[in-house]
């Protein structure tokens, strides 16, 4: 076991970009190794050391480390990007593309996430412990596969673009969701537990569950009957019938 | 006196090429065959106010400084900021475009056009689905069927209709106007819903919606469409439909209308599936009813200088690219720039407020021939020629052909080629010190 | 006077019949000379092979890859091929670099010269957006290019055809290569363009032309006779009707065999089949398609009028781009993909669709065979042109892994191995034991594109040949490339040595100068009869009054868009 | 009273032909303003002319009412310019760009005069 402790020193308005954040960078470095990280800030290249306080308990390998990050990391991004094992817990907001294309280990936002977390995501787990914004597990601009693998549980509500291109993995909104969820879902599953806009347009397979409203109804579903899930029983959606996709869209 | 054929328009990206300017003792004395939105911006040049001289802000008030003095300081701004922000470069020319891509990359900024308020959702959809364009003349000899969705050519674009699309008669539309069908699609009756001949009325924000239930049409999936979709009845959704598959070439031209509103880029992702299941059918294509007539030249440089069409942050070396993080908007929204550049465009009339509060804290150089609303919150004015009147230099039309811009008249005004270039020499002189 | 003195290179220059012999270069002023002053720079090949700046005769790298571009945020960010793709920042030397398929400007110009290529022939430049093809041209560091104009679905071209007009036709062409500053005659499925126009395609060289009362045949025919008259440097640059499509090989022969009785102006082919290998399938479906390499080579093998290049395919993703645009509709409706279309009014067209290549298809295996067995099949390599068609057969900075694939057998047995079996069952590679030489590679990578473009300054490294010259890390001698084919793709990754007109341009594989390069053009309007030419001025003009949204000043390509001209005047030939 | 609507922002030809002349008292006239169907105004008991403030979540702005009878009811355009952008949703929704159209707006009638260009930006902008 490795307990690294990050402390925010003073926050920031220029972003800083600390993708070196991740227990696989971690592992088996002391607090002075880690101090000499060079992240970016801004245009100019800083160390992990200027930006936090670093306190490290033990050394071990990646799956056994643990980052605690603490303090108001809004502006600080890609913590956590492409870790393959491991746990980082954030103790406040972050900043975009938490977690993204992460394929292991587990990440928990004690806070708010901004746009983009687990984006690309292949494995491994995130838990957003208040609200997240815009694309959450999405792909990134012109790919047409995005997350793939692993879970994100979000605990508040999610904007726009949740979970777009997704072709694997499960997204759970224990919230509501915003506009246009599950774009092109190709294998993704999908349950908001509030309610959606526009759900599910262009989904070639996979499965997206409304517990609560959809508004607006996209006119690319056909209705198929009902089917239960975890009990209940749902309106079942299939489609969408413009690319003769097999999704299932479940609905009240 | 000195008579110009065949010069083209600086004003929007329709990008007539076809007027006639006469000019007298290096004053224009006639413009023939502009709209009025051209004429009054060539005619301008010498008719409305100016900045006469490069001004600094001291004490909140802008006074009077010399080219090379405003030159240093924004080179300054520039080398000291840790991210700064380059806007706008969209009525000037591809050559000042490239300067300026360069300049961003040297002092490490993120550089974005005036598409981020306009078309950039446009250039999104594309990175979904492509685009099945055309350029101007196929729609001019071939459409039977124009549709404008979500613009308003009457006002934004007055002479596409007569050139392009509605009136234009070609090689297989030799009627002209009475051989086209003239659909338009808008929330509200515009001056060019009322001179088309079918105009559907949708409700704000159901665009997706209603491309999305034209589309099932299309496909024989009518069962799926409910009786209203966005306000429109299931009814009018099947003749459009209809009208687009019998249709012999139709073009769709679309405008903020989709850009600007709920779905954004998802709109024009929308259209473009749409054409991408009619054209088994019928020829189809789309071509976006951009703004700035060099907007869609930006978009070019960029896109073969960078990789990325705009939004395109250098802060870490190389180019990243991301809108909704590195568009100019996102930036100022976050206020996540400590520095900003804007050239030939207007962030101050056109950003929305929480963004111009971030403009008016940090330190602006504007580049520019007019005193505008972004010069009340400049700390540094440059002023500039008017491109395609003082300057010369190419331009892309809104379907992508590029064209020379003619210089009428000679100016003391540096171009704004040559101001970046001047400010790019400053920030390398001044590295080189540090 | 920059002087440069290259010793003890393994020269391989088969435009002089030297075949890695051990040799000193002297560079003077940018040119190859007889000998240089004792002040010369001096680098020490160490017997390294040393070759012409190589010439990619046929890619894709202005112009519609910006629409390839902005299609593929996501190919910036890709990167299978380490050094060569990807982000990279800047330098003090070179600018940011982003992509993969369609990398930006700067990326091509560094990367291609890294690979010791120096001269880059643009397989397409629409009339009409002409400017924007030299905008990037300009933009590209380090190599000098040129461009191909299109003329194939042409209204006025196909309008002089049907009327049998062939004097107005080549005036026509003068013109369109100087209003372009064009380098030759493109045609892209002729006739099938114009068809698009309304959503139709043509299906062999004898259909008729939608509107135009006119056959692709008649195009290709009085193209070529029309290129002759010219004395353009190279002769018509066809891609044939039917690309891509299960039994295309018959067109792609008949388009061949009405070449035959062409009489070449110049010494070199009267035709040229642009990437045949997606000409070369056999079979009435997809289910039954196969390779018809042999078809084609046993008919290439008894012919002295035509060349033709590769189309290799690379396994992964690339980009199509064509001025094709019935195909890339197809193309994109087959594969699910995203669809760029770009027609041009009165003109021609362009498509541009994403494509993924996978060793696990059987069809995309056939196809990747397909381009080595033509290559291979064909015995004379004057014939064949080395392209994977970039990128859509697959990115230039994939072209080691080519020719290593063309200089080992076992290399290629290797990559069979994997395939699907009935992949194998419907390619003839697998019977094939030649492997290329390294002369034979740089006839294909220089020499035949001097001699089929009419280049006499480029391709070789005799006396008054520009000094554009690539020296890789590989000692001729020592290396069975057939064995070692792994060495011999990584030393042909990254040159030790690019120069360019004399400038050193990359060392030990870094770019550590950026020169502009030059833009050739033709100028054949001297082969035109002051008369003819009048007549058919009109005629453009009334074209320009009543169809084109450009006046014809504003359309034609002037000065300022060449800042570094090389002129051919066809006259003076 | 208060009227509940949407507000559409965009080009018009007026505006457009000040694009390059803001300093000029007509700019002012062509983009402070407010287009309304006349039921609307009706409803508001406003006239062409009189002032309207608009309110959205995103801030108020005092327009001249202007009449035009292709707007829906329910459906008021601003064209674009200083005075529309200090009420659209600036919000980027993730795609870079703000939301221009389709704001929910209150309209009531007002006393308060519209500022010219310059006093705009000054009493926005400078804190």
């Amino acid at each position: 076991m490795q307990k690294v402790t990050l402390t925010l020193r003073e926050k920031n308005r220029i972003p800083i970009v600390a993708d070196s954040i991740t227990p696989d960078n971690f592992a088996g470095l002391s607090d002075r190794d880690i101090e000499q990280i060079p992240v970016w800030h801004g245009n100019s290249q800083v160390f992990l050391g200027d930006i936090f306080e670093v306190v490290v308990d033990g050394s071990d390998t990646a799956e056994n480390v643990v980052i605690e990050i603490n303090g108001d990391v809004s502006r600080i991004k890609r913590i956590g990007q492409g870790m393959t094992a491991g746990e980082i817990i954030i103790n406040g907001n972050v900043d975009m593309h938490c977690g993204c294309t992460m394929s292991g280990g587990k990440i928990t936002v004690n806070g708010h996430a901004d746009n983009w977390i687990g984006c690309d995501m292949r494995g491994g787990e995130i838990e957003v412990n208040g609200n997240a914004k815009y694309y959450v597990g999405s792909g990134y601009r012109g790919d047409t596969t995005g997350m793939t693998g692993g879970k994100i549980t979000i605990n508040g509500n999610v904007l726009d673009f949740l979970a777009e291109h997704m072709s694997g993995g499960e997204i759970h909104v224990k919230g509501d969701a915003g506009l246009l969820l599950g774009l092109a879902n190709n294998g993704g599953t999908i349950i908001v537990d509030g309610d959606a806009t526009m759900a599910a347009g262009e989904m070639k397979k996979g499965l997206i569950v409304i517990k609560g409203t959809v508004h607006e109804m996209l006119p690319v579903y056909r209705e198929d009957g009902t089917e239960e899930f975890n009990g209940e029983t749902y309106r079942k959606f299939t489609g969408d019938v413009n690319i003769r996709g097999k999704g299932t869209l479940l609905i009240k | 006196m000195n008579v110009i054929t065949d010069a083209i328009c600086p004003f929007c990206g329709s990008l007539c090429d076809d007027l006639t300017i006469k000019v007298e003792n290096n004053k224009i004395t006639d413009i023939q065959r502009a709209c009025v939105l051209g004429h009054n911006k060539i005619a301008g040049v010498t008719d409305h106010a100016r900045i006469e001289a490069p001004l600094v802000r001291k004490d909140g008030e802008l006074v009077e400084t010399t080219y090379e003095d405003a030159i240093e300081r924004a080179a300054e701004i520039l080398v000291n900021s840790k991210r700064a922000l380059s806007y706008g470069w969209s009525s000037t020319s591809c050559e000042a475009v490239s300067k300026a891509i360069e300049l961003a990359e040297e002092t490490g900024s993120v550089i974005d056009s005036c598409a981020n308020v306009c078309h950039g959702p446009t250039t999104l959809a594309v990175h979904e689905k492509g685009s099945p364009a055309a350029s101007l003349g196929q729609v001019k000899n071939r459409a039977d069927l124009v549709i404008f969705w979500g613009c308003n050519p009457v006002h934004a674009h007055p002479r596409h209709m007569s050139r392009y699309s509605m009136y234009a008669k070609g090689f297989f539309t030799k009627k002209g106007r009475k051989g086209r069908h003239i659909a338009v699609v808008d929330v509200r009756e515009t001056d060019t819903a009322k001179i088309a001949d079918t105009y559907v009325q949708v409700d704000p924000g159901c665009d997706f919606m209603l491309l999305q239930a034209i589309r099932s049409a299309i496909n024989d999936n009518e069962d799926v469409i409910p009786e209203i979709v966005g306000g429109v009845p299931k009814e009018t959704i099947l003749e459009l439909a209809t009208m687009m598959k019998e249709a012999r070439f139709s073009c769709v031209f679309y405008g903020m209308g989709t850009t600007q509103t709920r779905s954004k880029y998802k709109n024009g992702d929308a259209v473009s599936s749409l054409l991408y299941d009619l054209n088994q059918y019928s020829k189809s294509v789309m071509i976006p009813m951009r703004g700035h007539y060099n907007v869609t030249g930006f978009g070019q440089v960029c896109n073969w200088e960078t990789g990325y069409p705009n939004a395109v942050d250098f802060t870490r070396k190389f180019a990243y690219y991301n809108p909704g993080e590195t568009g100019a908007s996102d930036t100022l929204l976050r206020g996540d720039v400590d520095a900003a550049l804007v050239a030939a465009a207007d962030p101050g009339s056109h950003f929305a407020q929480e963004a111009v509060k971030c403009l008016a804290k940090i330190p602006l150089i504007q580049i520019d021939p007019y005193h505008n609303p972004t010069t009340e919150l400049a700390d540094i004015v440059i002023p500039a020629a008017v491109v395609g009147v003082e300057a010369e230099g190419t331009a892309y039309r809104m379907d992508s052909i590029p064209l020379r811009m003619k210089k009428f008249i000679d100016t003391d005004f540096k171009s704004d080629e040559q101001i970046v270039t001047d400010i790019l020499e400053k920030v390398r002189e001044l590295k080189r010190g540090a | 006077m920059s002087e440069l003195i290259i010793k003890n290179a393994a020269v391989c220059d088969p435009l002089n019949g030297i075949n890695c012999e051990k040799m000193d270069i002297a560079v003077k002023d940018g040119k190859i000379v007889e000998s240089v002053s004792s002040n010369a720079d001096t680098i020490d090949a160490k017997g390294k092979l040393t070759m012409a700046g190589a010439i990619d005769g046929h890619t894709h790298c202005a112009g519609k890859i910006n629409v390839g571009r902005l299609m593929s945020p996501h190919d910036m960010r890709m990167n299978p091929v380490n050094g060569l793709s990807g982000l990279q920042p800047a330098t003090s030397v070179t600018r940011a670099q982003a992509g993969y398929n369609t990398p930006n400007t700067f990326a091509l110009g560094y990367r291609y010269s890294k690979l010791g290529y120096t001269t880059l022939s643009e397989a397409a430049i629409s009339m009409m957006a002409a400017k924007h093809t030299h905008e990037e041209f300009e933009s590209i560091p380090i190599l000098d290019k040129w461009g191909l104009t299109l003329f194939g679905n042409n209204w006025q071209v196909m309008n002089y055809v049907r009327d049998e007009e062939p004097e107005k036709l080549a005036a026509y062409l003068a013109w369109g290569l100087r209003a372009t500053r064009g380098f030759g005659i493109k045609v892209v499925n002729p006739g099938g363009g114009e068809a698009w126009g309304w959503g139709k395609n043509v299906t062999s060289i004898d259909d008729e032309v939608p509107d135009f009362d006119v056959t692709p045949r008649e195009i290709l025919v009085e193209l070529a006779k029309a290129n002759e008259d010219l004395n353009l440097p190279h002769s018509i640059h066809v891609h044939c009707n039917n690309l891509g499509k299960p039994g295309n090989y018959e067109t792609t022969l008949d388009t061949m065999k009405i070449m035959e009785g062409i009489k070449a102006a110049r010494d070199r082919q009267v035709l040229h089949l642009a990437h045949l290998q997606f000409h070369a399938y056999a079979g009435n479906s997809w289910r039954e398609f196969e390779s018809a390499s042999t078809q084609l080579a046993d008919y290439i093998n008894t012919k002295d009028h035509l060349t033709f290049d590769m189309g290799q395919v690379i396994f992964g993703p690339a980009m199509t781009m064509t001025a094709d645009g019935p195909l890339e509709y197809s193309n994109a409706r087959m594969l699910h993909s995203k669809w760029s279309n770009k027609d041009v009014e009165l003109e021609d067209g362009a498509g541009v669709v994403p494509i993924v290549y996978s060793p696990k298809s059987f069809v995309n295996s056939v196809q990747w065979a397909i381009g080595l067995e033509l290559a291979l099949l064909v015995d004379d390599p004057w014939k064949v042109m080395f392209t994977t068609d970039s990128p859509n057969g697959g990115s230039f900075v994939n072209y080691p892994e080519a020719y290593s694939l063309l200089m080992s057998a076992k290399k290629r047995e290797q990559i069979i191995e994997t395939l699907p079996e009935l992949a194998i069952d419907r390619m003839v590679l697998p019977g094939i034991d030649r492997e290329l030489s390294f002369y034979e590679l740089a006839v294909m990578t220089r020499a035949l594109q001097s001699k089929m473009f009419s280049v006499d300054t480029i391709g070789h490294l005799g006396i008054g040949a520009n000094a554009d010259i690539a020296i890789y890390d590989i000692i001729p001698d020592k290396i069975d490339a057939g064995i070692e084919h792994e060495k011999v793709k990584q030393a042909l990754s990254a040159t030790s040595y690019t120069i360019k007109s004399g400038n050193l341009v990359v060392q030990d594989g870094e770019i550590v100068s950026s020169p502009r390069g030059k833009t050739y053009w033709v100028n054949a309007s001297g082969r035109v009869p002051s008369e003819i030419n009048e007549v058919t001025l009109k005629d453009i003009q009334n074209n320009f009054r009543k169809y084109y949204t450009v006046a014809m000043s504003n359309y034609v390509v002037d000065d300022h868009y060449l800042p570094n001209p090389i002129e051919i005047n066809t006259q003076e030939a | 009273m208060k009227l509940e609507t949407k507000l559409i922002t965009g080009r018009t030809a007026y505006q457009g032909s000040y694009l390059e002349n803001k300093t000029n008292p007509k700019y002012f006239e062509e983009c402070a303003c407010c287009e309304m169907n006349p039921e609307d105004l009706n409803k508001l008991g406003v006239s062409v002319g009189e002032n309207l403030n608009v309110k959205t979540a995103f801030g108020e702005v005092v327009v001249k009412a202007r009449e035009n009878d292709g707007n829906p009811e329910g459906i008021i355009f601003i064209p674009m310019g200083p005075w529309s952008n200090a009420i659209v949703n600036p919000d980027t929704g993730g795609c870079g760009t703000p939301g221009f159209k389709g704001i929910p707006a209150e309209v009531e009638k007002t006393d308060k005069e519209p500022l010219d260009m310059i006093s705009f930006m000054r009493t926005y902008y400078y804190q």
